[in-house]
């Protein structure tokens, strides 16, 4: 017999400090405790779909950088690579280096962004975000460095990438190469053995493999619960078959663990980018393509790793120099399907925190 | 940062860093004229200081009403000197108190102007960032320009509100935290309130801003106010029994409840109470930033889940003042740590030189600093986890404390032994006696995480999916 | 113009007169704990007229025993505070209610 | 008490007090009422100070206005919206009658009896200086059986309202947690 | 050839399928495997239970708008054989298409049904709260059918033609010369947002 007080919706968002983005959250709360949530997405939405059926294949890179602005770079790849595979173009190996080197370096942005602002949502006053954002500022400079744009980064094109990057890029790259697993380790010393973190963070949104895997996670989230699957080894593509990293997996499937996968993740990414570095052939950075490429019908599946899991473009062609259908497999709002869940039962803190570790990004998920 | 910029093509951030200008810069930039002038202003004054020195330590100003460290003389002779002008006996009270409270309103108000450029820029500095550095010389203008725009922000008044208890609290909680100012003794003579209750008087009054906030929460018709506000009543109740149990140690040591009386102890016993009560100083620290809603308590504002606390819908003024007021009892919550546990205005006898109030202003934003540093450090608590510490570990640890302390008196009283030598056992076992007795009950109360440190992630040997994540948790 | 002893048992008189009002007449269990609450503040501030203008002990004998009276008066009243809120909490969940005319039977 | 700043306390003091007291009685918000309620204990603080009851005001405004007004407060918020008004019952009548006849024959008596009481030079120097030290010699010297039972009341308070309000079905006790912390304070704070 | 490496022949699902289920699949490519849209849940729940496919995850769920019927893809991935199967749905009815849900067997298909029937109208049966995603509930049509802009008969929304490609000559490289002297030109005919041609 429990004192019958009456619930009261709370109204998280669209413009609130921990919804990343115009995110709305609907809970209907008992005290501190969350008793259920409605998730109200759609404040972004900028139908991507549509419009790109209207343009061409490399006129559409552009909206993948809006779709996932803190991995643009990954987006440009993902596209990319799925229009090559459907219009069977040959990429030439420098271009699938540069490739690399750039998503790995956009992987670790993102990873910093995200464990950031989890961070800070567990209640840290901005101190690691910031600290992450000083790593993050180095890389936004080298992309700036490189096509002139900080975040949407429209990069690659079909059959390579779009300039070659100058010739001050390789010492300043290898420089911030050289100091980032230092970073990582401060990053490592400030807050994994943080009691306060661990309190707020240990056992908190345990996701089992099982529910992990049946409810369509991906990515960092998926890895965290334990299960090893990355797709740079499980179906390398550009040149990853070739790099030398390991795949970190989480052992209990709580918010420090999806923490401290991406934290590991950005170190394997430190490696990949040194061994690329290393090991860049010459040659030219792109091939030639029609102007208006025109697939034969068909249709693709192109998928890469991003920073937020397995980004997949489904494209349909019909001969046309525009996709017939395109679309976008967005692992923010797939990873979501489980918040529900996730959040029921929860106080309101936790819920937070839980929400900072499955990382959204709301243009990804509205596009 | 900066190196790496230089020979790059400068992006707009790196021309930034580049243009970083600190105070030493600044100093190093300045013409050597004006280093030669300043460098003479600081050798005269320390000639004068040595000077002023001397003739303190021989003794010629005690207890003299020209004595510059302890205007309390200065206030007796101008106390006498009004009640010979015999207009009543009232005007020399009114006028003393007024000049009273004057001064520590302006120290106050001004450290609210000072204090707030101060902790953001210390911030910024912990998060390697510039921090405000456009309005005026280093950003030194800043609070100005913010107490500005407050001052002429729109006072908006939520659709539903009480009216006549949103009004309220914003004065409710600057009134007490004013109040509580009073018994702090700045010099051995030198005390705006100096009464025999002074350690009592503290705890009340500041306990009074609870219904203010609560009001303030409940009156604004705001869910994030409202939750704010419950949290914080239930932290700031639950958390006055440690402080007070904290304090009673003090009074127990010390034998007065009068604050002037607690740091004379210290300074006549030429010892810190921190250094013998160690683990009430960590309580009545730890609970203060449980009471005024610093990190890691800040979770009356924790502004990642509900989005300002129980001063969500105050603009404008109202929402300065209830900054105000947190900025200031951050720095009362210092002094009030340097009165109790690190012997207030004394200083080792160095309080002959240096005006005592001085000393205790310097303690008090040392305390202050600590603030700022562990908010620019530490994640926040849970509400429950916070309750928790304050009844399971706090209060069962504080009233053994109390016990452990009693008993020392006791001893202390009937043993004609050195009293170097009886407090400095005291202060050995003490904090032995802190040591041990935390970490037993922690292990008793079942607190694991300390000692068991969560392992890192995996390295995964094959991919697969859940038959390889059996195996691969299987294997480990 | 003076004040003493009659002023201040007029006060506490008035005060508890106000509470016995408030204590006999609300219909909230927790409006008659003020009610109450007033009737205890309206004892004490008569015990310590009485303890300061009383001639009765002139040669300082026992001083301040209104003093010491009223110390056990607020222990009581803050013991009494407590368990009659936690018994009104308590009705409330039983009975859904708080209001004192629907709680008119003695057992629940 | 002669003096002019005592005088012009009292009658202030007296008259904020009175007024909210019968305003509590007035006013059909309990939230006001509880708000009002604290303004009565802090008039009450101020005549104990005029009364040169230092120790007892300090421990007024700690236990009264900090500690019982909070639980009040507690008691408001846990109890729904609906109930939340301050209306009166059935007795209003009989209960007005009563309260208004008591306070009446206590003025009455008060200002006709002839007091026993000290009055000029006797009555300053009975003014307090130091109270504490004498009612702490008493607590622990004649009165220490009266303290103990005390302090025995209040561990009862306290585990009373714990068992009162902790549910048997669910172990979050917050409530509870409360009221009997308020008790610890008072506890601690004598 | 399969588009995506790790992409299995629909020919072994479909007799797969059709050997347990008979009759499900209706027809297969190299590519894909199509059933009936009235068994779609078994065929799912049995290829997720199979051990020779292993369909852990439905990684992907879209549907496309060919004019006269829509087809749902499902892109099912199994982690521990690393391969992925391409699973159509056919449905022909353009009023009220509904397909069963997938949301019995796959949790992770809740917010990506309510996404496609937001935007492309497609109900599907047993979903525990099909609302729409992105758009407000009183938003006309589905925006990405192909007749959403209400074009007439016979024409189709879409690029036909890009425009600084000329016809005789549609392979022209694509380098910067060539796009500045096409910028000289006039802006041909049929370039707008939605082609007429």
């Amino acid at each position: 017999m429990t004192t019958p007080t009456e619930p009261y919706v709370l109204n998280i968002g669209p413009q609130h400090p921990s919804t990343h983005g115009v995110f709305r959250i609907r809970v209907v709360m008992d005290g501190e405790r969350i008793q259920d949530i409605d998730m109200i997405v759609g404040y972004l939405h900028r139908s991507m779909e549509k419009l790109a059926e209207e343009r061409t294949y490399t006129q559409n890179i552009p909206f993948t950088d809006r779709a996932d602005y803190l991995a643009a770079m990954s987006g440009n790849l993902g596209l990319c690579l799925a229009a090559e595979r459907l219009a069977r173009v040959e990429v030439p190996e420098r271009a699938s280096y540069l490739r690399v080197i750039f998503a790995e370096l956009q992987r670790i942005a993102s990873h910093a962004m995200a464990n950031g602002t989890l961070v800070s949502d567990a209640g840290a006053w901005q101190t690691p975000l910031l600290y992450m954002f000083r790593e993050r500022e180095k890389i936004l400079d080298l992309f700036e460095m490189t096509c002139g744009a900080r975040l949407t980064t429209n990069y690659m094109r079909i059959g390579g990438v779009a300039f070659e990057p100058p010739p001050e890029f390789w010492p300043a790259l290898l420089e911030l190469v050289d100091e980032l697993p230092e970073r990582i380790s401060e990053y490592e010393e400030l807050l994994t053995q943080n009691e306060i973190f661990i309190a707020r963070t240990r056992d908190i949104g345990v996701i089992s493999p099982e529910d992990a895997i049946n409810g369509s996670l991906v990515g960092p989230a998926l890895r965290g619960s334990g299960v090893p699957w990355d797709l740079r080894k499980a179906e390398p593509y550009c040149i990853y078959d070739r790099m030398e990293f390991d795949v970190p997996i989480g052992r209990n499937g709580d918010v420090y663990d999806r923490f401290m996968v991406r934290l590991a993740e950005t170190r394997e990414s430190v490696k990949i980018i040194r061994q690329a570095v290393e090991n860049i052939p010459d040659g030219s950075h792109k091939t030639d393509i029609p102007l208006a490429l025109r697939p034969a019908p068909g249709e693709v599946y192109g998928r890469v790793e991003g920073p937020r899991g397995e980004l997949g473009f489904y494209l349909v062609s019909d001969g046309g120099p525009a996709p017939y259908r395109f679309h976008i497999r967005a692992p923010s709002l797939i990873n979501l399907s489980l918040l529900r869940e996730l959040a029921r039962g929860a106080s309101l803190s936790d819920a937070v925190v839980t929400l900072g570790s499955i990382d959204i990004v709301v243009g990804e998920i509205d596009r | 940062m900066t190196d790496r910029h230089s020979e790059l093509p400068a992006t707009p951030m790196a021309r930034q860093i580049i243009a970083r200008r600190s105070l030493l810069d600044a100093a190093k930039a300045a013409p050597v004229s004006l280093k030669v002038a300043g460098s003479i202003v600081l050798l005269g004054l320390l000639l004068v200081n040595a000077l002023i020195g001397f003739i303190v330590v021989d003794g010629q100003l005690d207890g003299e009403w020209y004595d510059f460290r302890d205007l309390g003389y200065a206030m007796e002779r101008l106390r006498i000197e009004l009640d010979e002008v015999n207009l009543g006996p009232w005007l020399s009270y009114w006028v003393t108190g007024l000049i009273g409270g004057l001064g520590i309103l302006s120290f106050i108000g001004g450290f609210l102007l000072i204090g707030s450029w101060i902790e953001r820029r210390l911030l910024a500095r912990f998060q390697v960032r510039m921090g405000p550095n456009r309005v005026g010389p280093f950003g030194l203008l800043q609070p100005i320009a913010d107490a500005l725009k407050l001052m002429q922000k729109e006072v908006l008044i939520p659709m539903g509100a009480d009216r006549l208890l949103f009004f309220l609290p914003p004065v409710l909680v600057f009134v007490p935290a004013m109040l509580a100012w009073g018994p702090i003794p700045w010099a051995p003579g030198m005390s705006y309130l100096d009464i025999n209750v002074g350690l009592l008087f503290v705890v009340s009054i500041t306990s009074l801003s609870v219904l203010a906030i609560w009001m303030a929460g409940w009156s604004s018709n705001n869910h994030y106010a409202l939750l704010g506000a419950m949290r914080t009543v239930a932290m700031m109740v639950s958390y006055e029994i440690p402080i007070s149990l904290s304090l009673i140690v003090v009074v127990l040591i010390t034998g007065s409840l009068n604050l002037g009386e607690i740091v004379a102890w210290q300074t006549d016993h030429n010892v810190w109470l921190a250094v013998l009560l160690p683990f009430s100083l960590f309580t009545f620290f730890f609970s203060s930033t449980a009471e005024i809603n610093r990190t890691p308590n800040d979770i009356a504002e924790a502004e990642s889940e509900i989005v300002a606390g129980f001063h969500t819908e105050y603009s404008g003024m109202k929402a300065g003042l209830f900054l105000a007021v947190e900025l200031g009892n951050a720095l009362f919550v210092g002094a009030l740590v340097a009165t109790f546990f690190l012997g207030g205005y004394g200083l080792f006898g160095l309080e002959q030189w240096i005006p005592p109030y001085v000393i205790l202003a310097a303690k008090a934003s040392f305390g202050y600093f600590v603030f700022i540093w562990l908010r620019s450090t530490l994640p926040r608590f849970r509400i429950d986890q916070l309750m928790t510490f304050a009844w399971k570990y706090l209060i069962p640890l504080s009233i053994a404390n109390v016990l452990v302390v009693a008993v020392e008196t006791s001893i202390a009283a009937r043993w004609e032994v050195e009293a170097i030598f009886i407090y400095g056992s005291f202060a050995v076992v003490n904090v032995i006696l802190t040591v041990i007795a935390v970490r037993t009950w922690a292990r008793v109360a079942g607190y694991s995480s300390s000692f068991e440190r969560p392992e890192p992630p995996r390295v995964a040997p094959m991919i697969g999916g859940l038959k390889a994540a059996r195996r691969i948790k299987a294997g480990a | 113009m003076t004040v003493d002893l009659a002023h201040y048992l007029a006060v506490s008189g008035i005060i508890f007169g106000i509470g016995v009002a408030i204590a006999l007449s609300k219909r909230n269990v927790v409006a008659v704990l003020m009610g109450i609450e007033l009737m205890l503040n309206a004892s004490n501030l008569a015990f310590l007229a009485f303890s300061r203008f009383s001639g009765a002990f002139q040669d300082g004998t026992e001083p301040l025993a209104g003093h010491t009276f009223v110390v056990f008066v607020l222990t009581v009243a803050a013991a009494e505070a407590a368990v009659a809120l936690a018994m009104a909490v308590l009705i409330y969940r039983r009975r859904e209610t708080v209001d004192l005319d629907r709680i008119s039977v003695l057992r629940w | 008490m002669d003096s002019l700043g005592v005088v012009i306390a009292f009658y202030v003091l007296s008259a904020i007090t009175i007024v909210s007291a019968a305003s509590i009685f007035l006013l059909r918000n309990l939230v006001h009422a509880i708000v009002l309620l604290v303004v009565v204990f802090l008039g009450m603080a101020g005549l104990f100070l005029t009364l040169s009851a230092d120790f007892i005001a300090v421990a007024q405004i700690l236990i009264y206005a900090g500690a019982i007004s909070v639980l009040f407060v507690f008691a408001v918020m846990l109890t729904p919206l609906a109930s939340r008004d301050n209306g009166n019952s059935l007795y209003a009548g009989p209960g007005l009658l009563l309260g208004g006849a008591i306070a009446a024959i206590v003025v009455v008596t008060a200002f006709d009896v002839e007091w026993n009481q000290l009055t000029g030079v006797a009555l300053e120097q009975r003014s307090f200086t130091d109270t504490i030290e004498v009612i702490g010699n008493q607590l622990l010297g004649p009165h220490v059986l009266a303290f103990e039972v005390a302090s025995v009341l209040l561990l009862f308070a306290l585990l009373g309202a714990i068992v009162l309000v902790t549910d048997p079905n669910n172990e979050d006790g917050a409530a509870a947690e409360e009221e009997a912390g308020k008790d610890t304070a008072v506890g601690g704070s004598e | 050839m399969p588009s995506g490496p790790t992409q299995i022949d629909g020919g072994r699902v479909a007799n797969a399928l059709n050997r347990a289920l008979p009759g499900i699949a209706t027809t297969s490519t190299e590519e894909w495997v199509e059933v009936e849209s009235s068994r779609l849940e078994e065929a799912l729940r049995w290829l997720h239970d199979s051990e020779q496919f292993d369909a852990a995850q439905l990684s992907n769920l879209c549907a496309v708008d060919y004019h006269d019927h829509f087809t749902v893809v499902y892109h099912l991935q199994s982690f521990d054989l690393n391969q992925q199967i391409v699973l159509k749905v056919r449905v022909v009815d353009r009023d009220t298409p509904t397909v069963p849900s997938s949301y019995p067997v796959y949790k992770g298909a809740l917010l990506q049904e309510r996404e496609v029937f937001d935007l492309m109208g497609i109900h599907f049966e047993g979903h525990p709260d099909l609302r729409r995603l992105f758009l407000w509930d009183s938003f006309p049509g589905h925006p990405l059918r192909k007749d959403f802009l209400g074009i007439g008969e016979g024409l189709t929304s879409g690029l036909q033609r890009f425009p600084f490609e000329n016809k005789e000559q549609p392979d022209r490289l694509l380098n910067r010369e060539n796009i500045v002297e096409q910028g000289s030109q006039e802006t041909p005919e049929g370039w707008s947002g939605v082609a007429s041609t």
